[in-house]
């Protein structure tokens, strides 16, 4: 958390009464986000996404074959690391980022246990009760800047939108139990529903009634007293949702910002959709693909 | 020592024009009722304050400890930290196969969450180098659990003195297919399309502490959170009488039987 | 949609062939050659200094916070103390590995990037002062305490620390009775030499030197230094046109330039 | 057992070893009239009417001032009024320098607690400054606190002629406690340690030290000092002898 | 944690002397403090002493079963402990313990003794994938005066070296471990000795400052000093593992001459780990075995007093897993003039002052010659003094009291 002194916050709350942000921004509008996938060779799918230079976040995607939890014999797992580099902040020295990192985990675990993505987790599913896959996600923040949660959730999604798994042949043994698998490393498939993954859209509010922004920066939030988390799912469905800060929200502004954290959602998904879309469809052709990475 | 009882059935209103067979649950209460709630305060003596809550098969002990001095840094606010555990026995997944004294993710959430719902009505800047405790232990959970760890928490607090701009209670709706399910049961809580859990400050009718779980529509999203105000609203109502019967009691004690 | 290259270790690496007849080594360079050497400057938006740093395949990012005030007790009255972290990314290497940040090899790296650069920054300039080194692995094939300390010396001159020299690290394998500058991860092995040096570009002096299993007889040990003497003159010369690129940017950027 | 007029009896002579616990003395009779009083120093506790000793070494009396105390060999230095003692200064907090005294807790020292300090005119002392000072407070709540005014003196700082202030060059050796009074007591033993000319300072507080102008010099005065500590007095006096005789001059 | 408080006198003195090339205790700059090493009674147990720096070491050895991806390798972990006797800092943060430079010691020497593959882990197997052994050397530095680094390294080679596993017999997949009074303990399988020599390093700081390297620093130089660099060698002249940290950049040159001293320290200590193997196992109660003793091959500019040396040097033993119980008996006449290197009494300071005295003379002309120079100047001493006062320490080391008095006067 960045420290603001009075004026500063008074100033960023005053602009939030007229509509102006700091950054001449409107109240709902995004900074502008980088997306690169596929920046990892040693990942199978990977993702990096920025949002206005500031917020700077890495996911490697790692598949591994597994026994599926009993609960759920007949879907694979996802389990996600979050790491907060000490790039970020010199408060994330050691074991100081596992508060946040541990926040950001839950918020991504909530939003891929949900039922949107039981399709998802179905398909990762190699033998029902015995092998599945199991998705190691790792993210790691390099640099925050504001809306973790958006940032974060998009870098995900992405990264599964391009992981590829190796064809898995099944090899029937004598008995049930018997199913032996092989993993052909030639021959890779994508994640068809990955389509389904949610992204989560954060909404602060500075404590007046009906004011609220999206895509905060550090220093908007750092002054903001409540605010929203709501994972939307590319169906419009909330999928998992949280309050941060202590400052409470009516009834009325809460109802408004549901509704338009969900649209801003969908409009979020709708535009990388399209990106991943020709992004995926080049590599395919194998076109020439522009790093953007660090040089850019 | 104040203790209320209600029972069996509280009912949020009486304006669903729902047909009665329908309507009923597995345990005879209607979409709309609460289970019944029974509250007390004050039943732990070595806590500076302490609560109670008992609904349907759900019991949680809070305790507050403090304000006492920080041990550690200087701080301008007073700090307040929240610890909810379940019991190993209380029925919920994961806890009964917990070693040792480490939380469990979900506890340290839900801590997280208590701590943020509680410090919007604590004036904690009236508390300048001070800490305040707040654990809560769920023996058993049947249903709701961690929305009955706020209001019993609320309950300690008041208990304990510390001043507070507001009484929360929380409480939780559950989405099964079309239906909002008021106080679901943890059966409920299983099959439940998504949960949605509310804490509310009654005074300032505010909500403080928002958690959706599972997959939820916009719109019903929308309905459970008015729900589950109105049901907290309610609660708080029910603490507010438990609180008052308590300091009548002690007044009575002390031969003044008006304020 | 191209797989991902694969790197297999090929069974041991045993009946691998490090280099070919033609003189070339697995990867194609020459055995004094250094991998491709790409970075910039002020990557990252909150640092007082950052830097990127790729070489071959490691990717390393580095950056300083500070001069600042000292987090802890432990400050010194008439200098700078240095503080350094060093981690790896989950994803770094191909097999996933689970990393804390001090682990054994991170805290041993962390160290020696501190001490070295104890020796290098003018620390009597910051009395009372801290300065932050972390640097992060990105992607790890071999070197990356090379690529750590290349990366924070450029992260360094970002900050705009004041510092004695550049610090220049280079390190020498040894694979089919050969010496191979900068081994890559399929050229180091557990079991044999490899030695990290760092220098100072300018004086030529030895900063730092690292050297693991062990080397025939002192000849050899000095014809090792000698190839990672000239190897980190190369990498020096790819820095310094990097610095200077960056600096002549910032001051076109400040209309210095035409001036 | 010897009646003193003090109105104390010794159990022991002194100089003998004791132990912790020993019983040292008895109080007389407190109702007797005209009785001296009786000063106990470190080391000696008073259980009703008996004087036991709570720290292992030999035992002191001095008739004169009718005082006892233990005197032992600890390492670990404990403030005492009016010690004079070296400290090394660690860091400045506003207007005093904290010295550190080999103690269990530092030593405050007043910026101006220099003879002829002002505001304007003092000495500006840097960490790891070497200060020999004497004990002017001492408590065993508080920190200490130290000064380099020479009661009676009117010679200024600058001038360096104090007996107390800054001391520079040469070197510190750390010695037992016991030693270092054992020096200030006897100056012969200094006198035996070379035939170079040499300043000196000893702190009670273990630290002794030594300037001969050359560093071998220093050097050798300064082994034989740390030698002292450890060696029986006649083989301490063959190796000075020795370490002399081998040296050039 | 902070370390000890020296005062400015001291660190100006320190650096003062060293120039002089005199040092705070009369040792000149390249000279070590005399290592004395005391072994057992139980196997593995080695207390080193350097002067007042004091460390101990213990080897356990236990059979266990493999992890599967290492099923034909035995393994070796060693553990550094700072005891909270060592020093002020030490004893005050004996629960925090993991200050940089005690890290750095500790991988240091974790890195010299395992990755030159001094023992063999291979070896160390009983039945792949069912028995190996696990060897654990536990060291603690009991009081810290300087120069941790190569206390330890000795005291963890000794204990290696002197240390011994119980006999097995395999039949089949059965394996039976012998009880150590049953049958001989075996030694380990220690291929080669690494030993190191740590310099403290003194300089301007400034770029073409002349470095002055010191071996073997007390506590004092090394607080007032700029960092160390240590070198592991063998017997053999191989380079075993080199570590700088930091601190102040050296030239090249330095480094060289460094590693020329490290080289011929290591074969004084090998000798003088030698001979207090030998006679620790002719004192060992249980012991029929010959002693395991290192095979002190010379480097090449020792050739000159070969003779010498062959005199103190016992018969090679082949390094294997089980001890050679056919080859020769050790040479009598050499045991007889070793004695425990133990007895060290408190004021062989005399020895470590004067013993060099005589070639002060020669050294007179140093200060006045260029950094390059002084080097070489260092090297053709080092050589020259290896050849007589390194040995002649190592004979003081180990000659019995009494004749030692006979010679301290034979010298005055």
């Amino acid at each position: 958390m960045q420290f603001l002194s009075d004026a500063e916050c008074e100033y960023i709350r005053n602009g939030a009464k007229d509509g102006i942000r700091s950054d001449g921004r409107a109240m709902l509008d995004i900074r502008p986000v980088t997306l690169e996938t596929t920046v990892l060779p040693t990942a199978s799918g990977s993702a990096r996404v920025r949002i206005g230079k500031v917020t700077d976040i890495l996911v490697g995607i790692k598949p591994e074959v597994a026994e599926p939890s009993q609960d759920f014999p007949d879907e694979g797992i996802i389990s996600f690391t979050v790491e907060c580099s000490s790039l970020a902040s010199p408060d994330f020295v050691g074991r100081g980022g596992a508060d946040l990192s541990a926040e950001l985990g839950q918020l991504l675990t909530r939003l891929y246990t949900s039922p949107v993505t039981r399709e998802l987790r179905r398909s990762l599913s190699i033998i029902k009760g015995k092998k599945c896959w199991i998705l190691h996600i790792d993210a790691l923040v390099l640099d925050s800047g504001g809306n973790l949660f958006g940032a974060l959730s998009l870098a995900v999604r992405a990264a599964l939108r391009v992981v590829i798994l190796p064809r898995v042949i099944v090899i029937p043994g004598e008995a049930d139990d018997d199913d032996e698998i092989e993993v052909d490393e030639e021959e890779f498939k994508m994640l068809e529903r990955s389509r389904d993954a949610p992204i989560a859209v954060t909404l602060a509010s500075q404590g007046d009634r009906g004011i609220y922004m999206a895509d905060c920066t550090s220093e908007e939030e750092s002054c903001a007293t409540a605010s929203i988390t709501m994972g939307v799912s590319p169906l419009g469905k909330s999928c998992g949702a949280v309050s941060a800060g202590t400052g409470g929200i009516d009834l009325d502004t809460l109802s408004s910002m549901l509704k338009d954290a969900a649209q801003l959602g969908l409009e979020i998904l709708d535009a990388t959709d399209r990106f991943l879309k020709t992004d995926i469809d080049n590599r395919m052709s194998g076109a020439p693909i522009v790093p953007i990475g660090f040089f850019s | 020592m104040g203790a209320i009882t209600y029972g069996p059935l509280v009912r949020i209103d009486g304006e669903g024009a729902k047909t009665k067979e329908r309507d009923v649950r597995e345990d005879g209460r209607r979409w709309d009722e609460l289970r019944p709630i029974y509250m007390r305060v004050g039943m732990l003596s070595t806590a500076t304050g302490s609560g109670y809550f008992e609904g349907g098969g759900t019991k949680i002990f809070c305790a507050v400890h403090g304000p006492r001095p920080s041990a550690s840094n200087y701080t301008i606010d007073g700090t307040m930290h929240c610890d909810v555990r379940w019991a190993q026995f209380s029925g919920r997944e994961g806890a009964a196969g917990r070693q040792g004294d480490s939380m469990s993710e979900e506890e340290r959430e839900l801590s997280s969450s208590l701590q943020r719902t509680l410090a919007s009505a604590v004036r904690l800047e009236n508390y300048p180098k001070c800490r305040i405790d707040v654990s809560a232990f769920v023996l058993e959970d049947g249903g709701g659990g961690f929305a009955a760890v706020t209001t019993a928490a609320s309950l300690a607090l008041a208990d304990a003195g510390v001043e507070m701009t507001d009484i929360m209670a929380g409480s939780t709706v559950a989405v099964i297919g079309k239906q909002l399910v008021v106080d679901p049961s943890a059966r409920e809580e299983a099959i439940a399309d998504g949960t949605v859990r509310v804490g509310f400050a009654s005074q300032r009718a505010k909500v403080t502490d928002l958690m959706q779980n599972g997959e939820v529509d916009l719109e019903q999203f929308r309905e459970a959170i008015k729900v589950c105000c109105t049901a907290s609203a309610q609660v708080c109502g029910l603490m507010k009488e438990c609180l008052v019967k308590k300091a009548k009691k002690w007044l009575k004690k002390r031969g003044r039987s008006e304020m | 949609m191209a797989p991902p290259p694969k790197r297999g270790r090929g069974g041991g690496a045993r009946g691998l062939e490090y280099i070919s007849l033609d003189g070339l080594r697995v990867d194609g360079r020459l055995h004094t050659e250094v991998r491709k050497i790409r970075c910039s400057l002020g990557t990252l938006s909150r640092a007082d200094g950052s830097a990127y740093y790729e070489q071959g395949n490691t990717r390393v990012l580095a950056a300083v916070y500070g001069p600042r005030e000292p987090t802890g007790r432990d400050f010194e009255h008439d200098k700078a103390i240095v503080k350094c972290e060093f981690s790896t990314a989950m994803f770094a290497s191909t097999a996933r590995r689970r990393t804390w940040k001090g682990d054994r090899k991170s805290t041993a790296a962390a160290i020696v990037v501190q001490r070295l650069f104890e020796g290098v920054i003018l620390l009597a300039e910051y009395p009372r002062c801290q300065i932050d080194i972390y640097v992060q692995v990105l992607q790890n094939d071999g070197g990356t305490l090379v690529a750590a300390v290349n990366a924070a010396c450029l992260a360094l001159i970002n900050a705009g620390v004041a510092m004695s020299d550049y610090v220049v690290a280079c390190s020498v394998g040894y694979v089919d009775n050969t010496f191979v500058a900068d081994p890559n991860s399929l050229e180091s092995g557990s079991d044999r030499p490899e030695l990290t040096l760092a220098i100072t570009p300018h004086s030529g002096k030895i900063c730092s030197c690292q050297l693991v299993s062990k080397l025939a007889d002192d000849a050899s040990f000095e014809s090792a230094m000698q190839y990672a003497t000239a190897g980190a003159k190369q990498i020096f010369q790819v820095l310094e046109y990097e610095v200077k690129k960056y600096s002549l940017g910032l001051l076109d950027s400040r209309g210095m330039v035409a001036l | 057992m010897s009646k003193r007029p003090s109105g104390m009896e010794l159990a022991k002579q002194p100089g003998t070893i004791i132990l912790p616990g020993e019983r040292m003395a008895n109080i007389g009779d407190s109702a007797d009239a005209g009785q001296a009083v009786i000063r106990i120093g470190s080391g000696v506790t008073q259980k009703s009417s008996e004087l036991l000793a709570s720290k292992a070494g030999y035992m002191r009396y001095e008739a004169s001032r009718n005082k006892l105390w233990v005197e032992s060999n600890q390492k670990r230095y404990v403030p005492a009024l009016e010690d004079p003692i070296i400290g090394i200064v660690q860091d400045r907090f506003g207007e005093e320098y904290r010295l550190d005294i080999n103690g269990s807790d530092t030593a405050t020292l007043s910026m101006l607690a220099f003879q002829g300090a002002t505001k304007k005119n003092r000495p500006n002392l840097g960490a790891g400054a070497l200060v020999y000072c004497r004990v002017v407070r001492a408590s065993k709540n508080m920190e200490a606190e130290v000064s380099c005014i020479e009661p009676g003196s009117t010679k200024s700082w600058s001038g360096g002629e104090t007996l107390y202030g800054e001391l520079q060059g040469g070197t510190v050796v750390q010695v037992s406690l016991g030693m270092a009074r054992k020096l200030l007591r006897e100056d012969r033993v200094l006198k035996m340690v070379g035939n170079v000319p040499f300043q000196s300072a000893v702190g009670v507080n273990g630290r002794i030290w030594i300037e001969a102008g050359n560093c071998e010099h220093t050097m050798l005065l300064s082994l034989a000092l740390q030698k002292a500590d450890v060696m029986r007095a006649d083989e301490w006096q063959e190796f000075v002898k020795q370490l002399w005789s081998q040296s050039k001059k | 944690m902070k370390e000890k408080v020296i005062s400015l006198c001291e660190k100006n003195f320190t650096i003062d002397c060293i120039k002089a090339n005199c040092r705070v205790d009369g040792r000149r700059i390249s000279e070590a403090r005399k290592a004395s090493i005391s072994l057992g009674p139980n196997w593995g147990f080695a207390e080193v002493r350097y002067d007042r720096t004091h460390a101990v070491a213990s080897t356990t050895v236990e059979a266990i079963t493999p992890t599967p991806d290492r099923g034909s390798e035995g393994s070796i972990s060693i553990s550094v402990e700072l005891s909270p006797t060592a020093s002020e800092p030490a004893a005050r943060a004996s629960l925090f313990r993991n200050t940089g430079s005690f890290i750095e010691t500790r991988n240091c020497i974790e890195s010299f003794v395992r990755d030159s593959r001094s023992v063999d882990t291979e070896a160390l197997c009983v039945l792949a994938g069912v028995k190996v052994w696990s060897v654990r050397v536990d060291v603690h530095i009991i009081n810290d005066d300087g120069n941790c680094m190569d206390a330890c390294m000795l005291a963890v080679m000794a204990s290696l070296m002197h240390a011994r596993r119980p006999d097995v017999t395999v039949t089949g997949k059965e394996v039976r471990i012998h009880a150590m009074d049953e049958r001989e303990p075996v030694p380990l399988p220690v291929h080669h000795v690494p030993l190191s020599a740590t310099f403290g390093l003194f300089g301007g700081g400034r770029p073409f400052d002349p470095d002055t390297v010191v071996l073997d620093p007390v506590k004092t130089e090394e607080l007032a000093s700029n960092g160390s660099v240590s070198f592991a060698f063998n017997s053999q002249g191989e380079v075993c593992g080199v570590y700088k940290g930091g601190g102040l950049p050296l030239h090249i040159r330095s480094f060289e001459v460094c590693s020329k001293l490290a080289a011929t320290h290591a074969v004084g200590l090998t000798a003088i780990l030698k001979a207090a193997l030998a006679d620790a196992s002719a004192e060992h109660p249980l012991s029929t075995v010959r002693p395991m003793l290192v095979d002190a091959e010379p480097v090449a500019m020792l050739a000159k007093k070969e003779s010498e040396r062959e005199k103190l040097a016992a018969p090679t033993s082949t390094w294997n897993a089980t001890p050679v119980l056919d080859t020769a008996p050790p040479d009598i006449d050499a045991m007889e003039t070793i004695t425990r290197a133990r007895a060290v009494p408190k004021n062989d300071l005399i020895d470590g002052v004067f013993e060099h005295e005589n070639e002060d003379d020669q050294n007179e002309d140093m200060k006045d010659v260029g950094p390059e120079e002084e080097n070489k100047m260092i090297v053709e001493k080092l050589i020259r003094s290896d050849s007589e006062s390194s040995t002649e320490g190592l004979e003081a080391a180990i000659v019995p009291k009494k004749q030692r008095k006979e010679r301290k006067t034979r010298r005055r």
